[in-house]
């Protein structure tokens, strides 16, 4: 992988992770609106699949998928504009955190709280593209937890028997809110169940910010090119709470030890440190970079005016 | 058959005689020459067997498979590809094998399809085509008028054609609507009507209900099938003097107020009615909307007649019983002329 | 708390002051103790969590995970499960994490659950409890007031206590009724609201409406979290010497209707009010209701306040624009009476 | 297997097919009420589970599985005035063919329209007996154009998860109403699809009838023994339209001969003879009890009064 793409990835991992502290910070502040979701130690995966999805493809991130609505193009005075209830944020008021953090322009679907209603809407954008024969790829979310609902299952049958141009990251952080694994299902063999119906799977370490691009990428191009859907499996932990106000005391300190040794932004800058493809210094400009971009985010947002309420009933409709 | 009802079809222009079943399949047709973005999808629509009910035969030759999508028993996942596909430009026509069947796929209608543009500025133009209504010995699970789910829920628009030139034109204004709209088509009147339809293009606006008849002393208001018992009715109580004014909704979502309002307000006495169950139904709206809004001119209660609070029965007494008719709405039109 | 809203509770003998959400667990927890067959079931209700919003801490520990079940994601199938455990004699008691999410669960809920006993003489006696309501900034998502797809789907029972006593009272009823129930519990009242719960057995029957406030002018018909509000509006206009009546209706389906008429001939003025959108909602069966079996009572329009017709926005001035409030309902009732 | 059983399994699947056949000609002849499914060709499915069953076990049959409903003691009459609309009927008048043909009592939840709505309702069936420590099974069926459905996943992962004394049985019968198995998914593979859920899968030839039984008995067994759930895929073919009203002019003809010859009534009776179990005579006499039996069922249901008027709302609530 060439040197500039590894170096930008880290600046958006950090840009990331930047904007969540902030976030959470701010939130723990009483400067917050309702609750929050923090994507830490999610980063490897919604930056590296960020990153891998092309000009034309369209993507529907979830609520820990913050690096991958920043990759494509999402200002985070706008995501923090929605999280104040600004009028200036994506939805203009209308949806809360990253729910409905979407903008077709940069070929965003906004988060859908039901889960996991992302995967029958991506397909459909897969099927459009086919219906088309344009050579794009669609490329949605799930985690541990959505994967046990009706719609998993619906979506991942007719995407295996149309062939469409369809890819999903499996987010496998170990819990769905409070409930483990083992209380979702008998075992979390995740690719074998995404196989059964004709569809590539691979699993890669969420933590690796690389694997996940390459893997990401590989499956994007093959959508491209006709190949069928690609389910991936990328293994990672869910290191705070499942919202702002969950202090996750069911979760073992050992395993959050464990993936702390495996922070995917650590990671990755020691990567790019040992292999010399970064010096500390630019590394560390782009941290100070980070910190200013997200500051003057939070200042943007924090100063925007909220919503007239006389345009409560605008645009229901199209 | 048309003759029966004893009403004039509104844009009676340069039509020929289509039976309810067929004006649809014209609509579906006709968008479907127009504009390449518009395709169907649903069980058994496809290859050469046209869907439970025919209404898609001949479709699959005529556009092939590519927009005419056989889809696996999946209404979730499928109208949330809908969903998809219509975020992306296409303008995909779902059509649910029953409208009973339309529970399934709730979920994604009410959260993501009726929410996307509130939420993402983001249109969504499908149209789920619904067979609905009974009266015909389907049972409980194949007889069902859903349609008060939907107008409740904001983002959606709701519409049920109640004559075949209606069917065709309230289809090609759905189709060619920006948003989800749920189109009740009624079942039993796919082969049992046949009157004048136009030829070409012909557009009926979403949101205006038309006066089926002109009267002065008590207002019906109703749609879908039951606006032919309600003619029925108007056209029997003429004979004890009656005259009755015929409200056709047409859309349920948006209502055509001001029409519901002024028909209302000029006989001063209504009775609203629909073969859905009438707890918590479309015509409680109606009738709050009236009670609200056109209380001044009201010389009688409001009278609402619906499906009784259960299950729609199977057997012809119990769904007989269940079931408004012209007979029934006759007996209320009386009471109430009276009153 | 509950001072502030200018009410007293009904069954205020021999009690402790609990929260809303205290009243519901007890609830719980006595019916567990006092019946092998209750059990709760829902997605992160079991081991040291309790619940999204804690309702069922300290359960598990208490009666162990076989009565206390940690489910998947998927509402569809474990309340369709639940169906099942109700069939063979189980009372299972169904967390949605969010009333919002009920509607993954229709198909099962709307078909099956609703009609089983119609059709094969079968009772289903589970509950579905839903942390509805808004008003707390969460957004399209997590503020929904879902209630009337149930009360107009038949063979279901809706209920929706304003208080903790209710809270504790119409929980032990449903729990203890044979058929499907859903509870709607009003999330922001769960730790915000506390007043006087009878200890021990507390049964509230289902379909008994109470009259929260006795007054002339103006009859306010409601229910949920809007309770209060209507309440605290009552109390503003009295210093404007206007007699406001309060109806607390409790259950939904069933409805009190005889509670409900004589309230309404009583001051022949009425308002109808909740925090679910208005169109097709659970007050234009109350208005419809009125305005054909009380018309002769009826001084003035059935005026109706909801929602307005838009998913519920996150954003302060959106919500509050949306909502039903005290002067909003206080502003209704100046008008009407002054009619 | 023992004779007797033999000639029992002779006796249920005559009179299955009798009643069958009955009906599709009322129907054909105008004397029946709305439409109605045969189950021709599913005989061997529907006798051999129920047979299997306990007096204990609970099932939920199917639109085909008439014999399901007759093995467990539904009798013919109620079937018959059910699909009249009689008040005789199982439901009172209240639903339509087989839907609804249920009886606690009898251990038969009636059919559920809505697929697959009886998997869920049965899992839950089978938690109740985990709840209490019975030792009974919860069985239910499944078409292949169910499997493709929200509830057939999220059941199928409850039960693995949970080990519920639970066996379903796919009767796959290569068509979902017009739609063949190619249209429905990438690859009709339903015992790997079942089995990612920890759950032990079993094939057989659903035209066979002791090797129905037999597998759906050790299933059972295995389940009231506290071993968890089976998943049966039973292969077989609709020999007739989706519903009464249906030519099923889209099956190949060759299709429908090659499994004419295999059967399952004609098949049987040709081993009963065979192998020496049962005489012509023997089998003939059961033959005309079927008819016998049918015959008196018919006229009991068509001379049955039609439910009163008044009844309309009787038993919404419990
Ligand atoms: C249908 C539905 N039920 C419940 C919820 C509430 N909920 C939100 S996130 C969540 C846990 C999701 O777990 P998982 O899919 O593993 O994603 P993670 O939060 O771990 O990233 C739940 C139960 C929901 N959003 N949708
Ligand atoms: C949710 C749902 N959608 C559609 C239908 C209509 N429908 C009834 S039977 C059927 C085909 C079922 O095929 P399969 O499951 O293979 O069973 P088979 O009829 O072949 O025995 C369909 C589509 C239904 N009953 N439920
Ligand atoms: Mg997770
Ligand atoms: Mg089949």
């Amino acid at each position: 992988m060439d040197e500039p793409t590894q170096i930008e990835m880290y600046a958006w991992m950090k840009l990331t992770r930047t904007f969540d502290e902030q976030m959470v910070a701010m939130w723990k502040q009483g400067r917050g609106l309702g609750g929050t979701f923090s994507g830490r130690g999610h980063e490897a995966i919604s930056v590296g699949a960020g990153m891998a999805l092309g000009p034309d493809d369209v993507v529907a991130p979830m609520h820990r998928d913050l690096g991958t609505y920043l990759v494509r193009g999402m200002r985070p005075e706008r995501i923090f504009g929605n999280m104040l209830g600004k009028a200036t944020g994506a939805s203009r008021g209308r949806d809360a955190n990253l729910h409905g953090v979407g903008d077709l322009d940069l070929g965003i679907i906004g988060f859908i709280s039901h889960l996991p209603q992302s995967l029958p809407t991506t397909l459909g954008v897969a099927m459009a593209f086919k219906y088309r024969d344009e050579p794009r790829a669609a490329m949605t979310f799930v985690g541990d937890g959505g994967t046990t609902s009706g719609a998993f299952h619906e979506t991942l049958n007719m995407a295996g028997l149309w062939q469409a141009p369809f890819v999903l990251v499996i987010e496998n952080n170990q819990y769905a809110y409070s409930t483990p694994l083992d209380q979702q299902m008998h075992s979390p063999n995740f690719s074998e169940r995404a196989s059964v119906y004709g569809i590539t799977t691979v699993t890669v370490d969420g933590n690796a910010v690389i694997d996940v691009f390459e893997t990401c990428a590989e499956a994007l191009e093959r959508a491209r090119m006709g190949g069928g859907p690609t389910v991936i499996e990328a293994t990672t932990m869910r290191m705070l709470g499942h919202a702002i106000h969950d202090g996750a005391e069911y979760v073992p300190a050992g395993l959050l030890e464990e993936w702390e040794r495996r922070d995917p932004v650590t990671n990755h800058r020691k990567h790019l440190l040992e292999s010399d493809v970064a010096s500390e210094a630019t590394l560390d400009q782009l941290d100070a970079t980070a910190r200013e971009r997200i500051a003057a985010a939070i200042a943007d947002a924090e100063g925007a005016p909220m919503p007239d309420p006389d345009t409560l009933g605008d645009g229901v409709y199209a | 058959m048309s003759d029966n009802f004893g009403f004039t079809e509104t844009p009676a222009s340069s039509g020929r005689e289509l039976t309810y079943l067929e004006a649809i399949a014209e609509a579906i047709r006709l968008e479907m020459e127009r504009d390449e973005n518009v395709l169907v999808m649903g069980e058994d629509v496809g290859g050469g067997f046209g869907g439970a009910f025919k209404v898609t035969k001949g479709l699959a030759e005529r556009f092939g498979d590519r927009r005419v999508l056989n889809t696996p028993i999946a209404e979730l996942g499928f109208t949330g590809m809908a969903s998809g596909m219509a975020l992306m430009g296409l303008r995909p026509i779902i059509e649910m094998q029953f409208a009973d069947f339309i529970s399934t796929a709730f979920d994604s209608i009410v959260q993501f399809a009726s929410t996307a543009h509130y939420r993402m500025d983001a249109a969504v133009p499908w149209v789920i085509r619904a067979p609905s209504d009974g009266g015909i010995r389907s049972g409980p699970f194949h007889s069902q008028n859903p349609e008060a789910w939907f107008v409740h829920t904001p983002g959606l628009k709701v519409v049920a054609p109640a004559t075949p030139a209606d069917a065709k034109g309230l289809l090609t204004a759905a189709i060619r609507d920006d948003n989800p709209v749920i189109y009740f088509e009624a079942k039993p009147l796919y082969r049992s009507l046949k009157s004048t339809v136009p030829a070409g293009e012909h557009v009926v606006p979403l949101g205006s209900a038309v006066i089926r008849r002109h009267g002065t002393d008590v207002t019906v208001i109703s749609y879908g099938s039951m606006v032919h018992q309600v003619s029925a009715a108007a056209e029997a109580v003429e004979a004890d003097g009656i005259s009755t004014m015929v409200v056709d909704l047409r859309s349920l979502k948006p209502l055509d107020v001001e029409t519901i309002l002024e028909a209302a307000a000029s006989t001063g006495k209504v009775v609203v009615t629909h073969a859905a169950n009438r707890m918590a139904g479309v015509g409680a709206e109606i009738a709050a909307l009236i009670a609200e809004e056109a209380f001044e001119s009201l010389d009688g209660p409001i009278v609402r007649m619906g499906g009784a609070d259960t299950p729609v029965p199977f057997s012809p007494p119990l769904e007989d019983a269940y079931r408004p008719d012209a007979a029934k709405i006759a007996g209320a039109i009386r009471e109430l002329a009276a009153w």
